[in-house]
């Protein structure tokens, strides 16, 4: 793994390696060398396996962050790559021309981040979600709860308790002592 | 009588005046010309005319008032008397029609012009070789220099050519007369007759003159040059070229053979035979017209040298058939180098553009009629009576190359016309009055010959039948409208039918019901078309007509002429439809080729006679009897499209028009159900290397029936499906036929009614919808029951009664069906029909599902009912069909018992409305009852409870929760059965397709890489003429010795 | 219990009719153009009917037991839930006994069991299928999740109410209720049908404009007509 | 009346009580099959009358709806194919009671009139416009093109053995010991026929038109209350008359309704059997099982006879 | 050797000649010269076949009409030569006003490039 990171190091701008195990580590790299880097991993160091494109919204710094996860099968690798995006107007770049898979994953981001991904086949459409309006619902600004309150009725008489304080008191009712 | 000599005389008189004449004088030189034509037309003809009627007798001219062989001498019969005038007329017509050219290069082309008729009428009528060879030169001259009347700047090469080959021609002539000269010490043809040359090396002298001539005639391969000619002349001049001069050759060619004797004769039967065959493929490959006709005329003074060859001994015969075949060539071939003058462009689609004018269209069908011997032309008779000469001499394999070379011959024809009828005309017509004059008196010459040739034939004449002259009739009358010319023909269709119908036995009965009055019935259809429908009453009353004259035919000729006719008719109707260019074609040279097969099998079958009535057929001797079975039946099963031979049927069914489609189908095809069922009555079962021909017949039958059916399960285009749904139903009747016993022919009755009724029923129905949605796929339809109620239901009738659901007519058929088999032994193909039973449901279902189930289209939301004059029919079967199948008895009893005579059985057993046989029962009228009183009580069960239902839309299925996203999508419709095209789909391999196209690249292939031959180079083609005969010499020396 | 910042406020924009719902121009073969409504054309617009009871209540009674004793279950499910009535075939539990069953088509059933969480997509699958079925039809709710909206209370994409949206003839409580829960459910659902007060379709059909309201609020993009015939 | 000799109103009424016991007897012998089955797996299994109560259900079901008049109509050419089987076919042999209306017809009419019902089923299952019922269509026309030709060979071959289509004949002929069955005098048509039976019985393998699960339930999708109740008891007298077929031509027939009800038991039995343990065919692989086996026996059938 | 057989040799010869020469030059012209000579060869060969040793030329004026069948040569022949003779000059005219109007439009009188006509 090391060895690998070396070697892209040569030419790239790799941030600190963050290993999470030995044969799994996160990386962040530069927006405009992701393509080169996935390339390169997929082609000469085997990661031949997209297992998953995910975003992280970063709503304080203002950035999304992209983590893209590759496996090298045969060696047991998993390397995750980061790309930092600007949070307003993020656009990453499609990566469905090395990984088909890759697809569905921006599309996916499309519509809960908001991420564009030009290029991309079919990004546009819906995917999961039908007939969405809403800011996207992944974003941290979206509130969810609020969202849900004003379009969905509650019944009447549901409550909600501290799950710390009401399973105390439901399982050890005479804990602490004389709190009865 | 005016002396013939005078033709010689007004011939060269007019051209020394010519040359008197100013040259501004065109116009009076032009006149001149055309009287001196005119007045040795005349004398040509008042000596055809008198000679004929008997009014005079063939004189012989002595020029300088002594006697052969110290002079020279002509003589007149009937023969000379007939091609002079040929020649003349020709010439005179050419000159009309030469008019702008002959005025442009003025009075010594007229000159010149006037030798070559001279010449032409000497070279007939000339008795001295010598005198012969003068001709011809002349004639070479002459011709060399009319080359140049056109304006095709090629003309001159090919006009040089011309003069080389002519050169070496010149020279062989000359040589041998010398020579013959020499051996005879006369030049006189009638001097050397009485004194013949055994066919030995030292007649090389007489060789080299018969040769010569021949060479003359353009013979296969060594023409080259001739074909420049005819590509490159004035189209006036190519007629004389190919019409007078190839006549006038001819008979010089004929004189001679003639005086050399019985031992030259094979030279000429092969060198034409190889003549006709070579030409013909050749001809496959061409697409410029006039070359075409270059061709074609070689092939048809090849088959006329054969016969010479080959007739040598027939007298008056050979002149009959001879003479037919080149009158016919001559005036048809004249007649289109004529029409070719007309067309502007030189492919052969560009003769679209005759088109603008209906009346060259039928010169034009006239000329391919004439050139390809159907009748009732003279080349029609001839044929018949070459074929029934062969057939008595026992050259069979001639007979085979003869006609397979005619076939070829007929497809490189029809595709011809084909492209006339069905392409677009890039340029219009050159509209020039006198030169159409030509054309139509043309066409009016062959009419007339063939009523001449009729009368004289011995046989039938043709042109006087009446279901033909009223074919005809709706020629003049095709500017009337269409609702008239349909009354008129429905009128006169039915007529007819109670003019013949008295004297006729039951099953001949039924099928004149069908021909006749279904066809009255069809023509209901008709009404629907709007307009004139120019060129549709002539074709379909002719095929009517032919169906007519089929079923009271009495002798052979008599039914293969009606055969022919039918064809033809059908032929022109099939050309009609969208699409239909290649499918006609098909249909027209597998029927053709059927159409041979039958002739050939007639003129075996007649052992010497001319004709023979057909009960004969049951007297053939035995040796050759199933060699007659075999021919005939293969005529008969392209008709009815036997598996192998039906790769023209569905095509040909589906792009027709659409009332054609139900003509074509549901009459066309129990011709050749017919045919069979005379074939079977009168020749019984034959026996073939110990194969009794009738077991083939029934597994033809059964493996036509199941692979049609499976086919058609496969069919995305409604009619291509029902056209094959035809080839299926056709096997069953040929299966039921075959079975040769009592209920196997009451079966293959059954079939024919039905399949009539049915197939005549959804073609119409389909066709209906067809107009409305202006498409045949039926996965672009869907949905409309309710949009086209009565076409559904003529549907439903029909598949309820074609499938043998009952209590409709197709059950019937199936239960005798299986009594039928439960008395034969013949176990393994009723396999297959087994088989075919339900594979029938498959495209019959598909048939209504995807069209009037299922989902609707967009586009088709507002389509409108079928026009009612094409539901009135449908109507009209419907009702028929059920109360035929109530009570079949009403039709079926006397057909039952007309059957009973013939086999002296009676299997069946008519109690009232029961029919009862040895193995079971049919109560058609109790199953009606019990059906309908259980259906109606179901139905009112299920309207009491459910009399409020809902009515729903289209898209109001469950979907799987999901809402259907557009019709297209949700109706289920293309590729209907594809598991079953998965489990079966190996019987979908187009074996006989690939097997006829195979045969058709082979000739195509063949003719493309043959033609290469002809390099265009004059020496290459000199070098190919001398090849030739030492070819030939070498090969008849061998053959002799 | 707003614990929530109020300063988020829900868009509400119309999404538009989906493209092939749009009317829109057609050329016939015979060139004529013609227009298309494909929610008019394509679907039935009649508004469902009230049904009312057998006239005679020994009629009534005797249809009832029938209904109550050959429910037939539609073969949909929603969420979790669906995995706990598997085991209902099995022999352990075997619901055949009591003459239930599952068809594979709502046109066949009589019961249509929301087996836990509705996500909004979803419902709208669920309304068109209970829709479909014809009258008289139960709906019976699993979980907590059909009831108040159970562990996805604060889902932006899961409602939380299912009657406010389809007539619930009964409610199987649990997170999830396990197949005996399930089986008890059913016998109380053919009590509640025998004694005549299983008309949900009824209530469906006399208060359709209030549920229609209620199903149109949370799904946006309607795209079908009003009832699903 | 010379169409229905020796007709009397009287027939009607026995042909009415036929069809009464008949349909009755589908009934409870579905259920009690079901019933075997469940017990089988080790179940309680439905109730015996449960088909009379989701018949009931389904006619007091209120809401219909209708996609036009072949749908509509449907069913009832489904029924009257059924109902019309039976009334075609004499029911027991010997007794003047049950012999329906089999003077109409032969064997063949019986053969034939099968396809009554299949055709206007398909049609109006067409009308619905669902594409599930389209390929269900598609798939059994498909497979019955292959099921039903052992039978014909098989029937073919008996014919040929009694020299007579008439099925009371048949019946005749095998009077008087078991041996006299066609089943021991014609084996081989008899294992052609049955292939052709346990193919014809919409029963697993052979079950592939109507798929339950996966085209939902392919022609029958949008059927529903009083249409489905007319199909039900179609559905439960369809293949008892179908197998009544069976019982005349190849074993021996029924003299009492106690005969019919077991014969036509057993038989049942052996397509429920084969169909409890064997799992579903795909389309072309019925076609082919059928021109693998059920064929060649057809053929030996009639060439041995 | 006689004189019929050398005359008969020498026009065969010549025919051969013209033919050899008239299908393997190229040039019109010299093509249309080639068949010259194969015509005059069969001139030749025509005169040698007609010849009768010992006898005149059949011209009345010099011998008695009476003894003309005995001593004159078969006159056709003669009159034979003479017509094709004619012909020939009339062939050979028409062959070389061709020759002009071919050169005339093409430039050329190469007989291969005359061969737009084929096929």
């Amino acid at each position: 793994m090391r060895e690998i990171l070396y070697r892209l190091k040569d030419r790239y701008h790799l941030g600190t390696p963050t290993f999470q195990r030995t044969d799994l580590c996160f990386v962040t790299v530069r927006r405009d060398e992701i393509r080169a880097i996935l390339t390169e991993l997929r082609d000469m160091e085997g990661f031949t396996h997209l297992t998953f494109l995910t975003a992280v919204d970063w709503i304080e710094e203002q950035l999304f962050q992209l983590t893209y996860m590759v496996n090298n099968r045969e060696a047991n690798l998993s390397l995750g790559l980061r790309v930092l995006l600007d949070r307003e107007d993020a656009t990453g770049d499609t990566i469905h021309d090395l990984w088909p898979t890759a697809a569905t994953y921006q599309r996916e981001l499309r519509e809960m981040f908001g991420i564009k991904f030009p290029g991309s086949p079919r990004v546009d459409e819906e995917f999961i979600l039908e007939g969405w309006t809403d800011l996207p619902p992944y974003r941290r600004d979206f509130d969810t709860l609020a969202y849900s309150q004003q379009t969905y009725n509650d019944r009447p008489g549901r409550v909600t308790h501290d799950p710390k304080t009401h399973m105390q008191k439901t399982l050890y009712p005479s804990y602490p002592k004389g709190a009865k | 009588m005016v002396s013939p000599l005078l033709i010689l005389a007004a011939g060269l008189g007019a051209a020394f005046l010519l040359g008197l004449l100013r040259d501004s004088s065109e116009r009076m030189a032009f006149y001149l010309t055309v009287i001196a034509l005119g007045f040795m037309s005349f004398v040509g003809l008042s000596w055809t005319v008198s000679l004929a009627l008997g009014e005079a007798q063939p004189v012989e001219i002595y020029t300088a008032g002594a006697r052969p062989p110290f002079a020279i001498n002509l003589r007149m019969g009937l023969p000379e008397a007939a091609l002079t005038s040929v020649v003349t007329l020709t010439g005179l017509l050419s000159a009309v029609f030469m008019r702008r050219d002959l005025m442009r290069l003025g009075r010594r082309a007229m000159a010149v012009l006037m030798v070559l008729i001279m010449a032409l009428s000497g070279l007939i009528m000339t008795r001295d070789l010598f005198n012969l060879f003068v001709f011809i030169e002349l004639i070479v001259i002459a011709s060399a220099g009319l080359v140049l009347l056109s304006q095709d700047t090629r003309a001159l090469g090919a006009g040089f050519k011309y003069l080389i080959v002519s050169q070496v021609i010149s020279i062989l002539l000359l040589v041998g007369v010398i020579f013959t000269y020499h051996a005879n010490g006369s030049l006189n043809i009638d001097d050397i007759a009485a004194t013949p040359m055994g066919f030995t090396g030292a007649s090389l002298a007489i060789f080299l003159v018969l040769i010569a001539l021949v060479l003359e005639l353009k013979p296969f391969p060594a023409n080259g040059w001739a074909l420049d000619i005819y590509e490159a002349a004035h189209p006036g001049f190519s007629a004389l070229f190919s019409a007078a001069s190839g006549s006038a050759a001819l008979f010089a060619v004929l004189k001679l053979f003639e005086a050399a004797g019985p031992d030259w004769a094979p030279l000429a039967t092969g060198i034409g035979l190889v003549t006709f065959v070579g030409a013909n493929i050749l001809a496959l490959a061409q697409d410029h017209d006039r070359r075409l006709l270059g061709y074609s005329s070689v092939g048809q003074i090849g088959l006329v040298l054969m016969v010479v060859g080959y007739g040598y001994d027939w007298d008056a015969g050979l002149y009959y058939v001879a003479g037919g075949l080149l009158i016919s060539h001559a005036i048809a071939k004249a007649g289109l180098f004529w029409l070719s003058g007309l067309v502007k462009a030189r492919k052969l689609s560009d003769w679209a553009a005759l088109r603008q004018n209906p009346a060259l269209v039928v010169a034009f069908a006239t000329f391919i009629a004439m050139l390809t011997g159907l009748p009732p032309f003279p080349a029609f008779y001839a044929k018949w009576t070459l074929v029934h000469a062969m057939a008595d001499y026992g050259d069979y394999p001639l007979i085979a190359i003869f006609l397979i070379a005619a076939l070829i011959e007929a497809a490189v024809l029809f595709r011809w016309f084909g492209m006339a009828i069905k392409r677009e005309a890039i340029r219009p017509l050159a509209y020039n009055l006198s030169h159409e004059t030509v054309v139509l008196i043309a066409m009016t010459a062959g009419w007339a010959l063939s009523f001449v040739w009729g009368a004289i034939s011995g046989l039938d004449n043709l042109v006087t039948l009446v279901p033909l002259l009223f074919a005809l009739l709706f020629l003049p009358l095709d500017i009337l409208p269409a609702r008239i010319k349909n009354v008129i023909a429905i009128a006169g269709l039915v007529l007819w039918f109670f003019l013949s119908k008295d004297g006729l036995d039951p099953l001949r009965l039924i099928f004149l019901t069908i021909m006749v009055l279904g066809g009255a019935l069809l023509l209901l259809a008709s009404f629907h078309a709007k307009g004139r429908r120019m060129g549709f009453y002539t074709p379909a009353m002719l095929m009517f007509a032919g169906m007519a004259l089929l079923v009271t035919a009495e002798t052979s000729f008599q039914f293969f002429a009606a055969w022919e006719f039918l064809t033809v008719g059908s032929y022109f109707l099939i050309l009609r439809g969208h699409d239909s260019e290649p499918h006609a074609l098909s249909y027209i040279t597998f029927s053709l080729g059927g159409a041979f097969a039958l002739l050939a099998g007639f003129a075996v079958a007649s052992e010497g006679q001319f004709v023979i009535p057909l009960a004969n057929l049951s007297e053939v001797a035995p040796e050759i009897a199933p060699y007659v079975f075999v021919l005939l039946a293969i005529g008969f099963l392209t008709k009815t499209a036997i598996m192998g031979l039906h790769i023209w049927l569905p095509g040909a069914h589906a792009e027709a028009e659409t009332d054609v489609s139900p003509m074509v189908s549901g009459i066309l095809l129990k011709a050749g159900l017919f045919g069979l069922f005379v074939l079977l009555m009168e020749m019984g079962r034959q026996e073939l290397y110990g194969v009794d021909l009738t077991v083939l017949l029934v597994w033809l039958g059964a493996i036509s029936a199941f692979i049609g059916a499976v086919l058609a399960a496969f069919q995305e285009d409604a009619k291509r499906l029902l056209a094959y749904s035809s080839i299926s139903q056709m096997g069953y009747a040929v299966f039921g036929l075959a079975l040769m016993n009592h209920l196997g022919w009451l079966l293959a009755m059954m079939f024919a009614i039905n399949h009539f009724v049915y197939k005549s029923m959804l073609f119409l129905a389909v066709g209906g919808v067809k107009e409305r949605t202006h498409t045949k796929l039926m996965y672009k339809m869907g949905g409309l029951i309710t949009l086209m109620p009565y076409s559904f239901v003529s549907v439903l009738v029909g598949i309820i009664a074609m499938s043998g659901v009952p209590p409709l007519s197709g059950f019937g058929g199936r239960w005798i069906f299986y009594n039928a088999i439960m008395s034969t032994d013949l176990r393994l193909p009723m396999i297959l029909i087994f088989m075919a039973g339900p594979v029938g449901f498959l495209y019959l279902f598909r048939l209504i599902h995807t069209i009037f189930l299922g989902q609707p289209k967009d586009e088709l939301r507002k389509v409108k009912e079928a026009p009612f004059w094409i539901i009135l029919p449908q109507m009209i079967f419907v009702a028929f069909l059920i109360a035929f199948a109530a009570l079949p008895g009403m039709v079926l009893q006397r057909v039952d018992g007309y059957i009973g005579t013939l086999f002296g059985d009676r299997p069946l057993v008519w109690t009232g409305r029961i029919i009862d046989s040895q193995y079971g029962t049919w109560n058609p009228v109790a199953i009606w009852g019990v059906i309908i009183v259980v259906f109606v009580t179901v139905l009112l069960l299920l309207v009491w409870m459910n009399h409020n239902a809902q009515h729903v839309k289209q898209f109001n299925i469950v979907f799987s929760a999901e809402r259907p996203f557009k019709p297209q999508t949700t109706h289920f419709a293309w590729n209907f059965f594809a598991p079953y095209r998965k489990a079966m789909g190996f019987l979908e391999m187009p074996v006989s397709t690939s097997f006829w196209t195979g045969v058709s690249n082979a000739l195509h292939g063949t003719a493309e890489f043959s033609r290469k031959f002809y390099t265009g180079n004059g020496q290459t083609y000199a070098v190919q003429l001398m090849l030739f005969v030492v070819a030939v010499y070498l090969i008849s020396m061998g053959a002799s010795s | 219990m707003k614990d929530v910042d109020d300063k988020f406020r829900k868009t509400d924009t119309e999404v538009p009719l989906r493209e092939e719902l749009r009317p829109r121009k057609v050329t016939t073969p015979d060139g004529q153009e013609i227009d298309i409504d494909p929610l008019r054309d394509y679907f039935c617009e009649a508004k469902p009917k009230v049904h009312p009871k057998a006239y005679s209540k020994i009629v009534e009674d005797f249809y009832n037991w029938a209904r109550a004793n050959s429910l037939w279950i539609l073969g949909f499910g929603t969420g979790c839930g669906a995995i706990e009535m598997r085991p209902l075939m099995t022999p352990r539990f075997d619901a055949y006994r009591y003459g239930i069953q599952w068809r594979p088509t709502p046109r066949q059933a009589n019961l249509l069991v929301i087996s836990g969480y509705l996500s909004v997509k979803t419902l709208k699958r669920a309304i068109r299928a209970y829709e479909q079925m014809p009258q008289p039809k139960y709906v019976m709710g699993l979980g907590s999740c059909t009831i108040n909206g159970g562990m996805y209370w604060d889902s932006y994409n899961t409602i939380k109410r299912l009657d406010d949206y389809l007539p619930v003839d009964m409610y199987v409580a649990g997170c999830m209720p396990r197949p005996e829960a399930l089986l008890h459910g059913f016998m109380e659902l053919k009590r509640v049908i025998r004694e005549g007060k299983g008309e949900g379709a009824n209530k469906y059909a006399e208060n359709f404009d209030q549920y229609k309201a209620n199903q149109k609020a949370v799904i946006k993009d309607w795209d079908m007509p009003d009832y699903n015939w | 009346m010379t169409a229905f000799p020796n007709f009397e109103w009287v027939q009607i009424a026995y042909a009415l009580l036929t069809l009464f016991i008949v349909i009755n007897y589908g009934m409870v012998m579905t259920a009690v099959v079901r019933k075997i089955g469940a017990r089988v797996g080790g179940r309680y299994g439905i109730p015996v009358w449960q088909n009379y109560v989701d018949l009931l259900k389904n006619i007091a079901l209120r809401s219909k709806i209708s996609h036009g008049v072949m749908y509509y109509l449907g069913p009832v050419f489904r029924l009257t194919g059924g109902v019309g089987l039976l009334m075609f076919v004499p029911t027991i042999y010997g007794s003047e009671w049950h012999q329906n209306f089999s003077y109409a017809g032969d064997l063949i009419l019986a053969l034939y009139f099968v396809f009554f019902g299949t055709l206007g089923m398909a049609l109006g299952a067409g009308e619905s416009g669902h594409p599930h019922s389209a390929i269900g269509v598609s798939r059994g026309l498909a497979q019955v093109t292959m099921a039903e030709l052992p039978l014909a060979l098989g029937v073919y071959a008996l014919s040929l053995q009694y020299g007579t289509l008439d099925i009371t004949k048949i019946v005749a002929a095998q009077q008087g010991s078991i041996f006299n069955w066609t089943l021991f005098t014609n084996p081989l048509a008899t294992v052609a026929a049955m292939v052709a039976f346990v193919g014809t019985m919409m029963r697993s393998p052979f079950d592939v038109a109507m798929a339950p699960q996966e085209i939902p339930i392919g022609p029958p999708t949008e059927y529903h209350s009083s249409y489905l109740a007319l199909m039900q008891t179609n559905r439960v007298l369809f293949p008892v008359a179908k197998t009544v077929i069976y019982m005349n031509l190849f074993f021996g027939g029924a003299t009492s309704w106690a005969e019919f009800a077991i014969k036509v038991f057993c038989l049942y039995m052996i397509s429920v059997v084969i169909g409890v343990v064997h799992p579903r065919f795909r389309v072309e692989q019925s076609i082919r099982f059928f021109l693998k086996w059920g064929l060649p026996l057809g053929v030996l059938a009639i060439l041995t006879v | 050797m006689s004189l019929v057989q050398l005359s008969l040799a020498t026009g065969f010869l010549l025919i051969l000649l013209g033919l050899y020469g008239a299908l393997t030059n190229r040039d019109i012209i010299r093509m249309i010269v080639s068949f010259t000579i194969a015509d005059t060869g069969v001139n030749v060969v025509l005169v040698a076949v007609g010849y009768l040793p010992g006898r005149e030329a059949p011209i009345l004026d010099t011998i008695p009409v009476a003894e003309a069948a005995s001593r004159i040569t078969d006159p056709v022949p003669q009159a034979l030569v003479l017509t094709a003779i004619v012909i020939g000059l009339g062939v050979t005219a028409l062959m070389l006003a061709y020759a002009y109007r071919l050169f005339r439009a093409r430039g050329s009188l190469d007989i291969s490039e005359f061969t737009e006509l084929k096929w």
